[in-house]
């Protein structure tokens, strides 16, 4: 397998310490959990998405764990600005804060909150199963561009986050380009349900979730594909990624990083396995891989 | 491994144990380790952690909407079950269990193991003493209420005064958090922290691992995959028997 | 486990042996094939799909197993006419020739080739990796609702098969109801994309490819539980259906029938397998759980 | 089980073996069974389907677009394979194998298991005819040509003449399907058709019993995953001999 050599990495606007970011809403609650997994090697956490109001989030169930996948309807539950304190520790350290809101001044107020406090934003604008939230606003390009716009006119590096639930995702990458992302993050969880045959109901409180988790890695690589042909930020991928082989196909999709959240799952040691396999001193640069897969398929 | 949806069980009959607490019999058995835990869908209404007080029973306190709800189920109803899932108590020779109101439900599975020499027994009243004869069955049980209606007047702590600890070989609690927080300070004190292994009540909605609502501070371990059941010395300079958190993740004072 | 009472089953105006059809592109594209599925137990097939002349499809590799799913790019090879000779011999069975287009005519040209022949027509506005077919016109509701017209106003019933790479299905499912869709079949393959790390390449000929099998289950049951809600007319549920529980599952969600394709990649006996699990005589009748799944959440 | 992605191999050379059939030597190995075949990558081009003639080769003859494409591969070039797929000469004691062309392919690891007594081997001239000296070196080769530039002048159907069929317990064949046909018709008047195992070729697409671009009539079966190899009395009242289907699926006669 290819392996890279390590180094400094810095993306969209954010330095941080490796390739491998933990994805929001995966032990990003509080201030310990995210130190926790920056202990245990990611190169960078994006919280819990944070919003202008406490949430306690869908009644239970909120999450099943599928053969291949997580399936999820937490509802946003968040401690809003309380979230401010919790991580005041982590000032120093590649923390990006995830925000929704329903419109670009929600999005603006909650951003206003962690000016000088962290690294960056992450726009929720992607999560299939909170009303008014996420993808519900994040499948209309002209809102994107406005909600980004509302945030990264702060001159804080402000990443936008995609959902796949959409006809076409390059209309909302570009959108978010126009915006002023300084990168785009590609997949939120792709819309599903369960229904338990024995409660003749679905699973999950919300009745509607998102699939995370292997299940989604090979519709996240082709979002990242499409995305690496229309826009010009960087992309980081998200969706499914469990192995070094997979941040590397990440990569070759175009992908500058990767978001890492139901792998955790398996093994909260996750990002250590992975940069085991992944970094080695005679590996090769991140840039010779990077969107290395376009244009290539007549060799 | 194949999907981990809850499996459905029917409840074939409810048992009051006391005012306020119940028992629910399911009719299929879990494999499990005392002090580990399930997910328990009420259908229509939320899922909440429940420890097992036996292979095809939970023991439940009311305390809110989702119990409240779950007060109303009766034989015939289904349940959907996920798990068990956590670590359990440690198994010793020679255990102390103390156990305060419904924290005598992941004890007395430990207890019928024949592993538990002497389990103290607290409640607010005798009325609220949960599992007093099957626990007398299986160990050797000391009683404290808080109204002396039974046993000592006092604390379950307070009965710790009259045993001899060096004894034991474990020391394992459960109960309310101001009173597990009073048996950590006592033997704090006494230097065997370390012998004590307390299970810890946080917030749930994953159960996993994954979604972060029940990890503790400064640690950031999980309650619901690297405990519930934590050492006592991992406690002591945490938030425990001071803070937790809400559904949305704000703190709330204990 | 429910179990459903044999009986006869007529779904959008088909009569089919049992509930379980073959889902189109899976073993269908020569009429010895199709009649081996029926033999096998299958209670009815969909064909190859056929469209208006004869296509190769895409250059190799066209289909890559992946651990829980089937990621394919056949790029809709297809003998044309010369299908009609095909499955002559199947006239009386229940066969239901899908078809593909780049506009109406060729919709209702393909149709016309079979009138008096098959028992139903499956349109194919769904397939995610075409150029100029499938879902690159299935995704816009006023085609949809041409393309449907007019195949069903030859009187023989028309489903429609609709993909879910769209933002909101329920727009195309109605689109297919005012066309005179007898049926909606949900869903065909989510658009998905593997690379080679080794090559450094995308692994699919077309780079871009289809997602099946159970990967997409939790897809489905939701495409389904959707369109039920908005939807009068019978739904066909599609998307890793690999068990009689899962059959369930999507009739529970508001499917009358499901189809099976990328199951038959474990065992070609899966229709055999279904029905004994599925069916038993004190089974209750279909209609007591087709949907219920529906308002029950809150029990 | 884990995706099936095509393993990467690089080829460590290549070897003519005549003008219109090269081995390619990969720098891995595939556990399989002789008539076994892979799906072989060729980036950028296309994927088909090739025996295996040993666990790390595949001998290619050049026939159209794709094997032109790989013709043009050397050393240090890399293909992806999935495989091996299907099924595979059955094993006996006394094979007689009867190849034409460059079905020689995948009876020479057939021979190799030293279960063939006997095997015809056919081509149009002597330059054409494939693995001579490996065959010599694991089995009793009896030669024909086309042109009698070796071997017998004729068709390797003529050399079964000389033979006493009844002293192998399996006849097994590959190559050129008019070949086989007539093999297969050969056998039927002998009444030994059940003895009889030919490799059947068919356009492929997905290689594992999927797509239906392979199967046969009149009993659907798929040559990917039912085959490639089926009994002669299978065969008899087939489409084998007669028909084939392109890519599209459209009959084409042999
Ligand atoms: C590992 C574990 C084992 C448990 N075992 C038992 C048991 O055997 N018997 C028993 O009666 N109770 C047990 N509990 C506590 C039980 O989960 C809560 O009493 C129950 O969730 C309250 O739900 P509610 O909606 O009725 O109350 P709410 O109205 O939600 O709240 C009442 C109180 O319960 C707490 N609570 C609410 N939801 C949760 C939750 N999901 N997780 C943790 N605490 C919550 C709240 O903080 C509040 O203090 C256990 C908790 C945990 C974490
Ligand atoms: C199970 C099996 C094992 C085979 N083993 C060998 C082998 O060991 N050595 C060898 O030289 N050839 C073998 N073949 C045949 C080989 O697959 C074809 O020669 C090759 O696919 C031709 O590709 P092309 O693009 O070069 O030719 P094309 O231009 O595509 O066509 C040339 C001829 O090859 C046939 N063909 C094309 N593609 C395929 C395909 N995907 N599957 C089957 N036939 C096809 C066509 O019908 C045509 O007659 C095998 C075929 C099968 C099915
Ligand atoms: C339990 C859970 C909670 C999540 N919460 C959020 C969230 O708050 N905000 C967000 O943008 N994404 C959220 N996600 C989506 C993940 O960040 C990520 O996009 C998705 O899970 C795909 O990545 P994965 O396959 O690596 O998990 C959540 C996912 C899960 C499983
Ligand atoms: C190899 C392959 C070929 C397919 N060809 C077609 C096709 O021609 N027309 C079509 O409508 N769907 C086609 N599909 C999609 C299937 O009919 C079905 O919608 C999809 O595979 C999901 O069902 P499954 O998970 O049961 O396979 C194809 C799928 C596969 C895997
Ligand atoms: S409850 Fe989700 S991490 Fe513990
Ligand atoms: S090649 Fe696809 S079924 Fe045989």
């Amino acid at each position: 397998m290819v392996s890279i050599r390590p180094g400094p990495v810095t993306i969209g606007g954010v330095a941080l310490d490796n390739h491998l970011l933990l994805a929001a809403g995966i032990l990003g609650t509080t201030g310990s959990s995210l130190a926790r997994i920056l202990s245990l090697g990611a190169g960078g956490v994006v919280t819990k998405s944070i919003g202008p109001l406490p949430k306690d989030g869908h009644a239970g169930p909120c999450v099943v764990v599928l053969e291949n996948g997580v399936l999820n309807a937490m509802g946003l539950p968040n401690p809003s600005n309380a979230f401010v304190d919790e991580i005041a520790p982590l000032a120093k350290k590649p923390v990006i804060v995830s925000i929704f809101g329903g419109n670009p001044d929600e999005f603006a107020l909650v951003a206003s909150w962690f000016e000088g406090k962290v690294a960056g934003f992450e726009l929720n604008l992607s999560c299939p199963h909170a009303d008014g939230y996420g993808s519900a606003i994040g499948t209309d390009p002209s809102i994107v561009e406005a909600c980004t716009r509302a945030v990264s006119r702060s001159g804080i590096p402000t990443w936008v986050k995609l959902t796949p639930n959409v006809t076409d995702i390059t209309a909302i990458g570009k959108a978010a380009e126009r915006g002023g992302a300084g990168a785009i993050v590609a997949i939120n969880t792709v819309k599903a349900m369960r229904i338990s045959t024995a409660m003749g109901c679905p699973v999950l409180g919300n009745r509607y979730g998102g699939l995370s988790g292997s299940a989604v890695f090979s519709i996240a690589v082709r979002c990242v594909y499409e995305l690496y042909e229309e826009c010009k930020i960087p992309i980081i991928g998200c969706g499914g990624v469990s192995t070094a082989d997979n941040v590397i196909e990440m990569m070759m999709a175009g992908a500058c990083a990767v978001e890492i959240g139901s792998a955790a799952y398996n093994d909260i040691k996750v990002f250590e396995i992975i940069k085991a396999d992944l970094y080695s001193k005679d590996g090769i640069t991140p840039e010779e891989i990077i969107g290395c897969a376009h244009g290539r398929s007549a060799v | 491994m194949g999907d981990q949806l809850s499996e459905p069980v029917s409840i074939l009959r409810v048992k009051k144990e006391t005012p306020l607490i119940r028992t629910f019999v399911f009719d299929r058995s879990f494999a499990f380790s005392p002090g580990q835990f399930v997910m328990v869908w009420i259908p229509g209404v939320d899922e909440i952690p429940m420890a097992l007080s036996s292979e095809k029973t939970i023991t439940v306190q009311k305390a809110g909407d989702a119990t409240n709800a779950l007060f109303t189920f009766g034989a015939g109803d289904k349940l959907g079950i996920r798990g068990p899932f956590g670590n359990g108590f440690t198994k010793g020779d020679k255990i102390l269990a103390i156990a305060g109101g419904v924290g005598a439900a992941p004890l007395l599975p430990l207890a019928r193991e024949d592993c538990v020499m002497t389990l103290l027994l607290g409640a607010r009243t005798e009325e609220e003493l949960l599992f007093v004869d099957q626990l007398d069955e299986c160990t050797d049980v000391m009683i404290a209420t808080d109204d002396g209606s039974l046993g000592m007047h006092g604390y379950v702590t307070d009965l710790m005064d009259d045993l001899n600890l060096g004894a034991y070989d474990r020391i394992s609690v459960c109960g309310p958090e101001v009173m597990m927080r009073a048996v950590l300070t006592r033997v704090e004190e006494k230097g065997i922290a370390h012998k004590t292994e307390f299970s810890v009540h946080r917030y749930m909605k994953c159960g996993v691992g994954i979604c972060g609502s029940c990890c503790i501070d400064p640690s950031g371990l999980r309650v619901c995959r690297d405990g519930p059941v934590f050492s006592g010395e991992m406690l002591l300079k945490s938030e425990f028997g001071h803070y937790m958190r809400d559904a949305s993740g704000r703190k709330k004072n204990i």
